[in-house]
């Protein structure tokens, strides 16, 4: 049985995804990986919801971690040089403007038509829904990050939700632990496989059809 | 000129009243109002709406005030965190209600009252258990739902300076709601590090102008780095 | 036959409604000359549209007039210590969300109800409105400041608009060259008459009843 | 880094187009990007759409745009100021279209469309000739009219200092329009008076971040007093 990607080896793939001068949006969670996998020499530069922009690593030294610099993730970051901190309406306004050329989201659930889950478990009678529903709705690319399958082996990527929607029609592409699978307008198309994976290992642990090109590439990982 | 200089944290909260919808600055640790929070539980208060961005966290600010059995309802965007024990426990044994509003819609309700505005039309929650039961309009092929605004009667503000006419800086990421809020409330308590002389704040880079601000209680120094302490 | 007030004296009578500690948006032409007569002692903040608050009088010296310093009305001012600069969208979140405790604007005609008239001819295909249908919906006292008949003598208090509207109900009291007039839920009520004018003088050049109330004063002029 | 400045005017402009709706900063002789629009009419386009809280005034900046015909239509405030004379003859000649906004109106207008919102509801214009023709909601026995996003292709933007990432900062009254403008366009262009390395921007003091920022161009120092000149 080949082994899964790790959380960092899919936050390494999806690091490669974002171009160089992109705004972007890191869920909490696994996608704050991401920011440890920039490809040297691309200017990146991270919003987060709390009114950073040009969000920059944790501090190198324990000392340098100041209350007032954390991400949305509560985490301690720092801000890079050309940095910005602005109100949480003018934040919001950025990522419902349209200037995220993409947010990186945990998700629950993912539909053929791009619908997202990922704020409420659908016993729950409520959930943390935190700026997730307008991230999702505003970003021009939605990148939804997440294991291939839930812990009993359910698939994640379906045709249709079973969980409560966060946005209509957001995710542009899937990145998990086997595989990266685009949402077109034809349906998913699966893009990449894992090491050692098959296209048919990813089909099975999937919950709709996967149409794959013949130039099927391997995550490098 | 106004005196909006409260010499003692009583005197800056003696308005406060029983069922008041209060908004409450912050996200995470930064920009808490901290010191207000406390100040508000020690007046024993009853039915409070607390409109933050989480439901308190550990035991202290937001979370004695409900342990404390002084909050009726919180509006909130992230109510579930680990930390919101005390939220929990209270919410579960159906001793408090629980309005969830996605972070950038309550930023924007909030900036809509403070705007003197009606509503706003949003693309955010359209088609999702946040917005269901409001307005939808469709213009030029897209779905917004109505938002109303969100006043506050009081709104409990964090800021780094502040000057005798009320005029706010901000530190870093402790800005988020606290310039909103100002805006947003009928009348604005504000916890400010320092205080400094009227005009030795730059006009250019105050955050909020006095005028959204109706009193303040300087809190201390700024101390980096020290745990719980006034760091904003 | 009496002398009507100036624009001066009508001012020097706006200027004392002004209590201290309030925020005040002056309307372009005669209401800005309210500044000069601000008694001692009395803290007023003025708001200028263009993101200004506390707004000072013109620099006493030519030589520190500065072209990024100008009122609405296109004049040099200052910044008093402690005011601020604002952006255009900022400046009319206070002024339409109820931060303006009065605006001194100028009118064509005022009704009954306190329907203001005073951006468009009525032979006008179009207007400058300018912020004054902002600023009048949103400030909580409307002062109307204005001559009370027009040039050609018609009255310009009148029972209802006959001018374009600007806002409606927010007039809450009127001061012109012959009197001060509160608009309240049972009418008009006379409060003031200048020097040398009697009641019915006044009434004579209003197109609308006025009460009178038995302590009648005079305006100090 | 994206590389956000233009060494030339022409590269600066080089994508505005025949029709574009183009957002120009700029209360009375305060934050007008006077370099850009005389780069502007040098292009010598056709069918803009102007948008500015007037409409030109003397004989440069907007009121050439449209002696030269390069202007269709105007959406502004204040359009009938003694100054605008140029604008006042094209328009009775019927040569260029008008639309009057409330100035407070505008301005929401713009940061509607820049918060990526569908519109909002306003007690401005309500019954008036102005909000005629718009849906009235009536909300708690008070009457607001829906008001939509006012999108441009371009914002001519004025600024005080720019860094490398776009970040600005404005110079006093000079700030006006131009913050909100810069968030309501597709492609923000700003006419900087300073240029500033990156990082020395105090992040807190930074008015208009860089994210809403396509391109500069460096018009000159600060230069107080000088009638005409880049000022801000």
């Amino acid at each position: 049985m080949s082994e899964r990607l790790s959380r960092d080896q899919i936050a390494a793939r999806v690091a490669l995804e974002l171009e160089d001068g992109w705004l972007v949006n890191l869920g909490i969670g696994m996608p704050t990986l991401t920011v440890n996998y920039i490809p040297e020499g691309r200017d990146i530069l991270f919003h987060s919801e709390n009114g950073i922009i040009g969000m920059g690593p944790k501090p190198a030294r324990e000392e340098d971690i100041d209350p007032d610099l954390m991400s949305a993730g509560k985490g301690p970051v720092t801000l890079i040089p050309g940095g910005a901190f602005i109100h949480h309406a003018d934040s919001f306004a950025v990522a419902r403007g349209g200037r995220l050329d993409a947010a990186v989201l945990g998700a629950f659930q993912v539909a053929v038509n791009g619908d997202l889950a990922n704020w409420k478990l659908p016993t729950a009678k409520s959930g943390s829904v935190g700026g997730a529903m307008d991230i999702a709705a505003g970003a021009k690319r939605v990148f939804a990050m997440m294991t291939h399958t839930a812990k009993d082996g359910e698939p994640k990527i379906v045709e249709t939700l079973s969980y409560p929607l966060t946005a209509k029609t957001c995710v542009t592409k899937i990145f998990t632990d086997m595989a990266v699978v685009a949402v077109t307008p034809e349906g998913y198309v699966l893009e990449e496989v894992a090491p050692g994976f098959s296209a048919e290992d990813v089909q099975a642990a999937t919950g709709a059809p996967l149409a794959v090109p013949d130039d099927l590439k391997t995550i490098a990982a | 000129m106004q005196n909006k200089k409260c010499d003692t944290l009583e005197a800056a909260l003696e308005r406060l009243t029983d069922d008041a919808i209060i908004l409450v600055g912050g996200f995470g640790i930064a920009g808490v109002p901290e010191i207000l929070i406390e100040g508000v539980c020690d007046r024993g208060l009853r039915g409070l709406t607390i409109v933050a961005n989480n439901s308190g966290t550990h035991e202290t600010g937001i979370a004695r005030l409900l342990a404390e059995g002084c909050v009726g309802k919180i509006i909130c965007s992230f109510p579930w965190a680990v930390e919101s024990f005390v939220f929990k426990e209270m919410y579960e044994a159906g001793k408090v209600d629980l309005e969830v509003v996605p972070q950038g819609t309550l930023a924007e309700r909030l900036r809509t009252a403070g705007a003197g505005l009606g509503g706003f039309l949003t693309p955010t929650a359209v088609g999702t258990e946040l917005g269901a039961g409001k307005p939808v309009h469709e213009i030029d092929g897209k779905e917004y739902v109505l938002e109303r605004p969100l006043r506050g009667d009081f709104a409990l503000i964090k800021a780094r300076e502040v000057d005798g006419r009320g005029n706010l800086t901000y530190r870093m990421a402790a800005r988020n709601f606290n310039p909103v809020m100002a805006m947003a409330a009928d009348y604005t308590i504000v916890e400010a590090a320092t205080e400094v002389p009227v005009g030795a704040l730059d006009p250019e880079t105050i955050v909020t102008p006095g005028v959204f601000v109706d009193c303040y209680y300087v809190a201390g120094p700024y101390t980096p780095g020290k745990e719980g302490g006034p760091y904003s």
